[in-house]
């Protein structure tokens, strides 16, 4: 019987080699999972090139890991949103690396490791400084980019439902980058709100299924449910 | 702002000029609104017209702000601030959202600027200040995938300084892609490599609006004829 | 009030010049919109580029549309089924252009049109004859094959239940080319089974926004129903 | 098949082949099997193993074939058969379905073919007969996709020409890309550049396996030691 449920944070995530690249789902605090995040912290593992649209805030989550000097790099689209002040001061006093991606290419760039496609070429940042150095592939008279898909070793997924199998609901938009990053790491692990039978999940409405999905921990929040 | 307007002369505030772009949209139109001013948009369109809001994050059909009890922590706008869906709304995720973007799917994206150029480009995300980490978001992917793309911003800066320019001072976020600026002083369309004035608050004179830009400007025909 | 649904199919379609590129949703028979062929039939078009995964079978739908002699070039990546017939016919006697497109990059190519990516890598048809004359490009010491965005003037769509705001669902494997189809031409017309209420179809749940259909028409099948 | 075999070998039939390759199927593999005989290892799975069914049409967890009378015309699999979907499958479409097959992330797919070449090429789509249209389907994505292909198919053509070759005659499907060939006489892995037998039906010698080869075979370490 295929069983992806872990029964603790830590064996859902497993072992991270130093030097790991680990995508994050979610968009400020929406959909980000921070108890995944916790346990990625637990892990020891530094060095970490981090991909995340955002760059945390107060002092969880993300923002705990970069304070505590597990991040070499951070691949974002907008680092500075109200109260990234851990983000803020690692990055002006060069402790962290940083680079900028427009948010539609990082989603793009994901999806595409996801997909099995190792390049694409994209308007976005055309004639700007984020296109600086790149290729460029001139279409029907109009000049395009190229960027290169973006991997992880590790995905943290926040999903609303999941089944053994790996099968993944999310909600409203906390759904964000959760399934593309799921797509496109060597192990996914996702946290869920709610544990569904196999077969509850409408297999119409199923977002990300389980072929995607590594390992899934249940961390029920009962009063947001 | 330092610069001293004649009597009379009162500079749209942000929900006149807000709701003077709502006007602008007609039904059925599938819109992308910024962070900051144009966000105030949705607040204008006016009742009964049916307009379709996006949000990068992976929602079509944005409702305005919910009560406060009825707060949903996972439904937030690409600004962070919590919204609502109206009925006909939904939800996809990121890859999908930018497919509706840089796919030409919008018919009209509004943002903010620093500055706007005569030839279409708008700098927006990024100044010389190095000691802030820069941010770039979904600027980019607006700016070069919307089908449309309007500004709004002030006329000129607090300093004074004109932020309608012969070229922009900033780093770019697109080339050559606003096709309209609405301002609290005027609107102008941006065609043929130049700014056209197609109407100025009450009061304001094509004299002082010239002053205030770092790029010729011209009268669209019909108010040219009567100026 | 938006109201995307058209009053006949005739006026769901609208004009098409000759020439024009028709993208079609489908899986042999599953979830191809045969009603809507029919109009295209109707709308006298010729010299048509038509986009489908399979050539038709009998004498319905794609295999009329063959037959009349509306259409130039087929791009497809299976065009002999069981009842290909007048497909097979057409294209042995020289008749019609086939430009043959592996399953999944056909998919890539119109998903890549309806994402703004004109053009993107894939290991698919590397060292086969299907990749000879495309530009290469070597990724981490592997090599990939360069394939172009397949845009259409039209694209016709078989779905479930759509609303008057254009959202749709579809029905089990009947969902297929369908939504990417939809993104990636000019005009997108929808022929649905079911009418629903705006705000019925469940938001987590559609699989194609509104935003991708221009208009709609509801055949309902009472015998599928 | 014009090859005669000696008296006791017995080549396995469609289902006993398709049951020896299910046997070899671990639980949890997401697995998508070609049309033709690779379809039938779906009904060879031992029960209660848990093995993930794909279909480039957009299915995860495809049951069996449905009672005629509850037959969803809208649930067939890529060979156009009416099937049924397992508690814990889904629907998706074409994209999202050549995202699993480009991407990776099926543990296995099982084709026919008509060669398998000694460095792991295989044709299986194309022959040289012009006067019928080509097709290719998504056997291109899943040979070159897949994270482990495996051919099954007759040891000899029915003419009795060798399938198993120094390098492929009909046009190639993917290169490289093979790592184990099941055909009715014998189960072969491909590694470092060729053929290595692992097991032979009953009765079956290595000497008439390898004339019934364009290529080099050798056996398994542990059966070389007893052959």
């Amino acid at each position: 019987m295929i069983d992806k449920f872990a029964a603790s944070i830590a064996e859902a995530i497993g072992p991270l080699p130093d030097g790991s690249t680990v995508l994050l789902g979610g968009f400020g605090a929406v959909g980000q999972a921070d108890q995944l995040i916790e346990g990625l912290i637990e892990t020891g593992a530094r060095e970490l090139t981090v991909v995340a649209n955002n760059a945390g805030y107060g002092r969880i989550g993300l923002a705990r890991l970069l304070e505590l000097g597990h991040v070499r790099k951070l691949i974002c689209s907008f680092p500075r949103i109200a109260g990234s002040t851990i983000f803020e001061t690692l990055y002006s006093s060069g402790r962290l690396e940083l680079e900028l991606v427009p948010q539609g290419t990082l989603a793009e760039r994901m999806r595409a490791a996801g997909a099995g496609i190792p390049a694409f070429y994209t308007a976005t940042s055309v004639g700007t400084s984020l296109a600086e150095g790149k290729p460029v592939l001139e279409v029907d008279g109009k000049t395009y980019v190229r960027e290169y898909a973006l991997s992880g070793d590790l995905a943290l997924v926040e999903a609303w439902a999941g089944d053994r199998w790996g099968n993944l609901t999310y909600k409203m938009a906390g759904r964000n980058f959760n399934p593309i990053v799921a797509t496109a790491a060597t192990r996914t692990v996702a946290q869920v709100h709610n544990v569904a039978e196999l077969g509850e999940l409408d297999p119409e409405a199923i977002v990300t299924p389980g072929i995607f999905v590594d390992s899934l921990i249940h961390l029920p929040q009962e009063e947001w449910a | 702002m330092t610069v001293t307007l004649p009597e009379g002369v009162e500079p749209r505030g942000r929900d006149a000029l807000a709701a003077r772009i709502a006007a602008d949209i007609p039904e059925g139109w599938y819109v992308n609104l910024g962070i900051g001013l144009p966000t105030l948009i949705a607040d204008h369109v006016p009742p009964g017209r049916e307009v379709v809001l996006h949000s990068e994050n992976g929602i079509l059909g944005l409702g305005a702000a919910p009560p406060e009890d009825e707060i949903e922590p996972w439904l937030v706008n690409a600004g962070k601030q919590h919204v609502t869906l109206v009925p006909g709304g939904s939800y996809f995720h990121h890859a999908d959202s930018f497919t509706m973007i840089r796919g030409g799917h919008l018919d009209l994206c509004v943002l903010g600027a620093y500055e706007v150029a005569v030839n279409g480009d708008i700098a927006n995300w990024a100044t010389f200040d190095n000691s802030r980490a820069p941010a770039v978001g979904g600027a980019m992917d607006l700016a070069a995938g919307a089908r449309r793309l309007w500004v709004a911003m002030d006329h000129v800066t607090r300093e004074g300084a004109a932020k309608l320019v012969q070229a922009c001072s900033y780093p770019l976020t697109a080339p050559g892609a606003v096709s309209r600026v609405y301002t609290n002083l005027a609107v102008l369309d941006i065609e043929d490599g130049g700014f056209t004035v197609v109407e100025m608050v009450p009061g304001m004179s094509f004299a002082l609006l010239q002053a205030l830009a770092d790029a010729p400007l011209r009268l669209a025909e019909q108010d040219a004829a009567t100026a």
